[in-house]
């Protein structure tokens, strides 16, 4: 292990952590849709086919029950596979396989099987793909028991929490925005790229981390919106609202301790969640600190997420009901001044 | 059920095709007109994934042509060329590409959901998906009793989804009026129909649910129209569904911006253009000649240049109005 | 319309419903696994073939996301299809079917198309039927825009519910509990027989129904576990806490005004809920009320529901996660204790 | 690859189809022994649904004959023969049944999820959601290179269930070492056969993924096991997956508390039980006779008793260790 590092786009990053595993571990391998020589639509396996060969790196056909099923079962038997759902929208063709399979096995078996698989799968919106294409959806999976759910918002982030998914012994779900992954063909984010050690390195999961330090208000949010966060939180320090970033990471666990430490001392949340409003990450958000303690609350929570809606395609739309700057900033000097 | 083909309905098989393919070159330009500085797939007056169908223009010609709009046609993520062959309103169907409030979905939907209930055309972004709705259109016109039918597109690389099979059982298992319609491209994304399918054809596939398959190859239009022809006679005479797999050309990337590093056909691929084939095969049979090809071609390219026209002159949706549709009732709840 | 009423289990009361407006639009019909000569596992389709006969009511091979995609289509083209997927669990292998065409299609289509159509389930646990077949999900469900969710906890609001949801020209999820259907095999809770009356009524989707007015604590619930809720309320009256239930009754669209009603009243709120804690119902409602004014809880709020684990088989194992009355009862004594 | 079978595997066929049935006539006891007054589902030492194979012994006695506990199998809702046949401890798999915290699953799975990492046993409640696992486990296998094989078992209402179709396209593709069985009762509940299947034998959809498909007829069980040795045989050379249907038998209710009032060959069905079928054949063969017969029920009673008595004086699970075993750390985060 070398103390150097490289600045990498969270893409690169991410496929640095699995490239790590898979040297280190034979039994790791990659599966997916146009993960081989295309290289993952967003990325997510650019380069591992050359370096690995196609017996680790593997194309499979259009059949995401059968080849997440798939990665259960070779995982059951002791290999480590990665599969990647191309799209998190995805979903409702194989869910099946990921919660009630993947998910329950250990459980189900009192413990006596371990399912140690990752599965990766891209998320969100802002480029008008449409309603079944710009999901977040990161609410739905982390509601089902049995699998951890970790959302990376940075290069750093993106290949550390790779890495502790790929070692833990149970089921991980990954998700990566494709808005955070420095892809050269979207709209670019400084904070998509970034320092990134060579060589091994684990960020662990289930512990948010402070993203920016601030007093007045707790925004807590994850991925993209962590840069949005960010960005509006720089604006408004000009105006004296000193904002907190709370970037949760993992929402299966979910770091709750650290919810609820930032409100006691800012007394203000606002949550920004690109999945939906409702029945989702927002509400549990809250529910961290009122099942602890709603005097801790100073003022009204503002929830900013996509309101109950699918994702519309034409560019006017889909920017009113994501999550963006705009919203955030509103937001935040709202709660800042109830 | 006959395989002849008259020389006007040859001719409305070329003009289809042409139709198609100037549509799918003005989306070629007006989706990476305002693409740049680079690449932003975001950016431009046609943002977002952009699934074109230049190449297989042959499989909607030869198939709409034996629909009318009471039929119902439900396509996939690549659905322009079937809409169009179908009937879909030019305008509206171009204006919902540029994602506008006159379009088939007030820019609400975009180039993977077209729905247009006057011709009874929908698609899907998700593979094979569009397949179980068709069933339920079908289901509705065999009540009715009108001889009504649907057609249900997908590529080959879906035909390995877990709803191509429930479908083709359903559908035969009921006898649904259906024709189940493989576009095989040799291509699912990047990977190759070897790579991806257990068998050489889809058709065999048919016999797995006791319904008639056929597969034509060398995407050749008029098989494919004689082909259809018995699928939809069959269907409109309740009995039952068939399945038809075409051997057709991606003759683009799977989407704008696709590189295809991955094809080793590439060289290759502009030769295989179905549509200086056909061409010439009805120059050939003195059914065409350069007046008639160019006036073809310019009566498309008006209707493609008004509908392009009549997009970017109309409205861009109201943010205001984000949260309507979502229910039946209008708003959000 | 008649005026008369008779004493029906909530099972005979949705078929009521159902038969109903069968009566009267002849595009309704049922569909789904062993709706027909069986009658529904659970009773929700029982006499209905013989009653309509098998053009109108009929099974299904175990194909759910054909038959619910066929159902979808129907309904685009005008019929008004009622479409079973046996239990909730299933919902894995036909969800995109469910939520990204069912839910979407009318704004997709700019609501151009219109999906008037219902999708019953049975859903809950609390008989032994291990992890794939005792779950709740409607929080999953209710997460995802574009279709209503109803879950009716007794005879009244099953029938009537049912008539709403079939006259919508939109897709309703129709979450029925096995555990309150009064079914002859299953543990019998007296709420699970009522008043019904003869004809037709609607139970507007969308408003919840105090099932007890109380001072002491507010309890927001749906289905079975209202039930539960108003036997703790009936014991702990006596012990001079006055508990306010609101059955919920719809989730999408949610009452939130009955929910922070209630709770500026009482000013204390247990929130109970038979699927999982994390990302669903309860944290819903708990923001529900922040949204407005964290300042109306003078308590940290309790949530008894499922503590994100699968559903055990054993028995000493599922009453141990299940919100029973025990539960229900300690919390609220601790809300009202704070 | 022969037909031939000794005198001690037919004897051994018999042997295990006694065992089956005897530990599946213990839980109907032991199910309704407390169920009452009336009948409540959740009631008793051995709630919930309870789909017991009485009657399909002859599919997982002549298919797992060919296996050793290195093989896989993964089962369906209704999973007791092949548990048992495939030699899935019995004390432990009754224990679970009867939620003990000495089951396979420490009493959190119950009797439809049975997971037994020694003999790469497992089973799911959710139709034909078994298949994928099973390709995953003979995936593993393959790369092994010990010719291991994995089965893979759904009933035939299951075969129009997604899953089944993609797993057979990725087995053949992808030459795994697997054998898909389907059970066909006749029935899915209680829907017939007839109405969920669009062609008379799923053997037939076999050639859909190019890959070797036979129908067993009549519940033979030396027929299964014949069919089943090839099957192996193949898979365990390397050259992919096979599929068997077998028409078997639902000798009682789907679960237990099914009236099967919709059942027409309810009266015909007794006679057809394979069991005293298969004794008679053996006995006209002179390799049974009433003592013999009365060893083997004697020893497979001896066994199911004791299991069930083991399961009967384990612990119940303590309900404080309800979140245990969520994660693979143990807890529940
Ligand atoms: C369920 C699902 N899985 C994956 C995708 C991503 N995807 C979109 S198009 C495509 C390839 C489709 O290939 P094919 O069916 O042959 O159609 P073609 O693109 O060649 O027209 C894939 C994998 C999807 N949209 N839906
Ligand atoms: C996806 C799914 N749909 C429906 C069910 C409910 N269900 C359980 S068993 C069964 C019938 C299965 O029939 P078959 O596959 O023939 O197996 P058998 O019960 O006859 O052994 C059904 C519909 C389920 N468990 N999973
Ligand atoms: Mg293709
Ligand atoms: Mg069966």
């Amino acid at each position: 292990m070398t103390a150097t590092a490289e600045r990498l786009t969270t893409s690169r990053a991410m496929v640095d952590g699995i490239a790590a595993e898979m040297a280190r571990d034979e039994s790791v391998i990659y599966l997916g849709e146009d993960v081989g020589a295309y290289g993952g639509i967003f990325g997510s396996s650019t380069g591992l086919l050359d370096r690995f060969g196609a017996t680790r790196v593997i194309d499979t056909p259009i059949s995401e029950t059968a080849f997440i099923g798939l990665a259960i079962g070779a995982a059951v038997e002791g290999m480590r596979p990665i599969v990647e759902l191309m799209f998190v929208d995805f979903f409702g063709v194989c869910m099946d396989q990921i919660y009630n399979h993947m998910a329950k096995i250990s459980y189900e078996s009192g413990g006596h099987v371990k399912v140690p698989m990752v599965l990766t799968t891209a998320v969100g919106g802002g480029y008008s793909d449409g309603a079944q294409h710009s999901q977040c959806l990161w609410g739905t999976f982390a509601h089902l028991p049995g699998m951890k759910v970790v959302v990376p918002s940075n290069p750093y982030d993106a290949k550390g929490l790779m890495i502790s998914a790929i070692r833990d012994d149970g089921p991980v779900v990954y998700m990566f925005h494709k808005g955070v992954m420095g892809l050269a063909w979207m709209v670019k984010n400084r904070r998509a790229i970034g320092e990134v050690p060579d060589g091994e390195y684990t960020v662990p999961i289930g512990s948010a981390r402070v993203a920016r330090e601030g007093t007045s208000v707790t925004v807590a949010t994850v991925s993209l919106s962590v840069h949005h966060a960010l960005d509006v939180a720089e604006k408004l320090a000009e105006d004296g609202i000193d904002v907190e970033v709370l970037d949760l990471r993992s929402l299966v666990p979910l770091d709750r301790e650290a919810i609820v430490a930032s409100v006691r001392k800012t007394g203000r949340l606002v949550v920004v969640d690109e999945d939906y409003l409702s029945y989702g990450l927002s509400g549990e958000v809250v529910a961290s600190v009122t099942d602890v303690d709603p005097g801790l609350l100073r003022a009204p929570v503002a929830r900013v997420a996509v309101p109950d809606v699918p994702i519309p395609y034409a560019h006017s739309l889909e920017y009113a009901v994501l999550p963006r700057p705009d919203r955030i900033e509103a937001a935040i000097r709202a709660v800042a001044a109830a | 059920m006959t395989d002849t083909i008259d020389a006007e309905a040859r001719l409305d098989l070329y003009r289809t095709m042409v139709l198609v393919r100037l549509f799918e070159e003005a989306m070629l330009r007006e989706y990476h007109a305002d693409k740049g500085p680079g690449f932003d797939i975001g950016k431009g007056l046609v943002p977002g994934e952009m699934h074109l169908a230049a190449g297989q223009e042959p499989v909607a010609a030869g198939v709409c042509a034996h629909l009318t709009t009471d039929d119902a046609v439900t396509a996939t993520h690549r659905p322009h060329h079937f809409a169009i062959a179908h009937g879909v309103d030019l305008r509206r169907m171009t204006a919902e590409i540029f994602g506008r409030e006159t379009g088939l979905g007030r820019g609400r939907g975009g180039h993977m959901h077209l729905f247009d209930p006057d011709t009874h055309f929908s698609c899907s972004g998700i593979i094979a998906e569009g397949y179980p709705p068709a069933l339920g259109q079908a289901f509705a016109f065999q009540r009715q009793g009108a001889g009504r039918v649907a057609v249900a597109v997908t590529g080959e690389g879906a035909a390995n989804q877990g709803a191509f099979h429930e479908s083709l059982n359903l559908a035969a298992l009921w006898k649904l009026p259906v024709v189940f319609v493989v576009e095989d491209n040799d291509w699912g994304i990047s990977v190759p129909r070897a790579a991806s399918t257990s068998v050489p054809s889809n058709a065999a596939r048919a016999a797995a649910y006791d319904m008639p398959g056929e597969r034509i190859e060398d995407n050749a239009v008029e098989a494919v129209h004689a082909a259809a022809g018995r699928a939809v006679a069959r269907a409109r005479a309740g009995d039952g569904p068939s399945l038809i797999e075409v051997h057709t050309l991606r003759l683009w990337g799977h989407f704008e911006g696709d590189a295809q590093a991955y094809r080793k056909d590439i060289e290759d691929v502009p030769g295989r253009d179905p549509i200086p084939t056909y061409e010439k095969s009805l120059r050939d049979a003195g059914l065409l000649d350069d007046a008639a090809a160019a006036a073809i071609r310019e009566s498309a390219t008006e209707r493609v240049e008004d509908a392009v026209t009549f997009a970017k002159e109309s409205p861009v949706p109201d943010p205001a109005g984000a949260l309507r549709y979502v229910f039946a009732s209008g708003g959000v709840s």
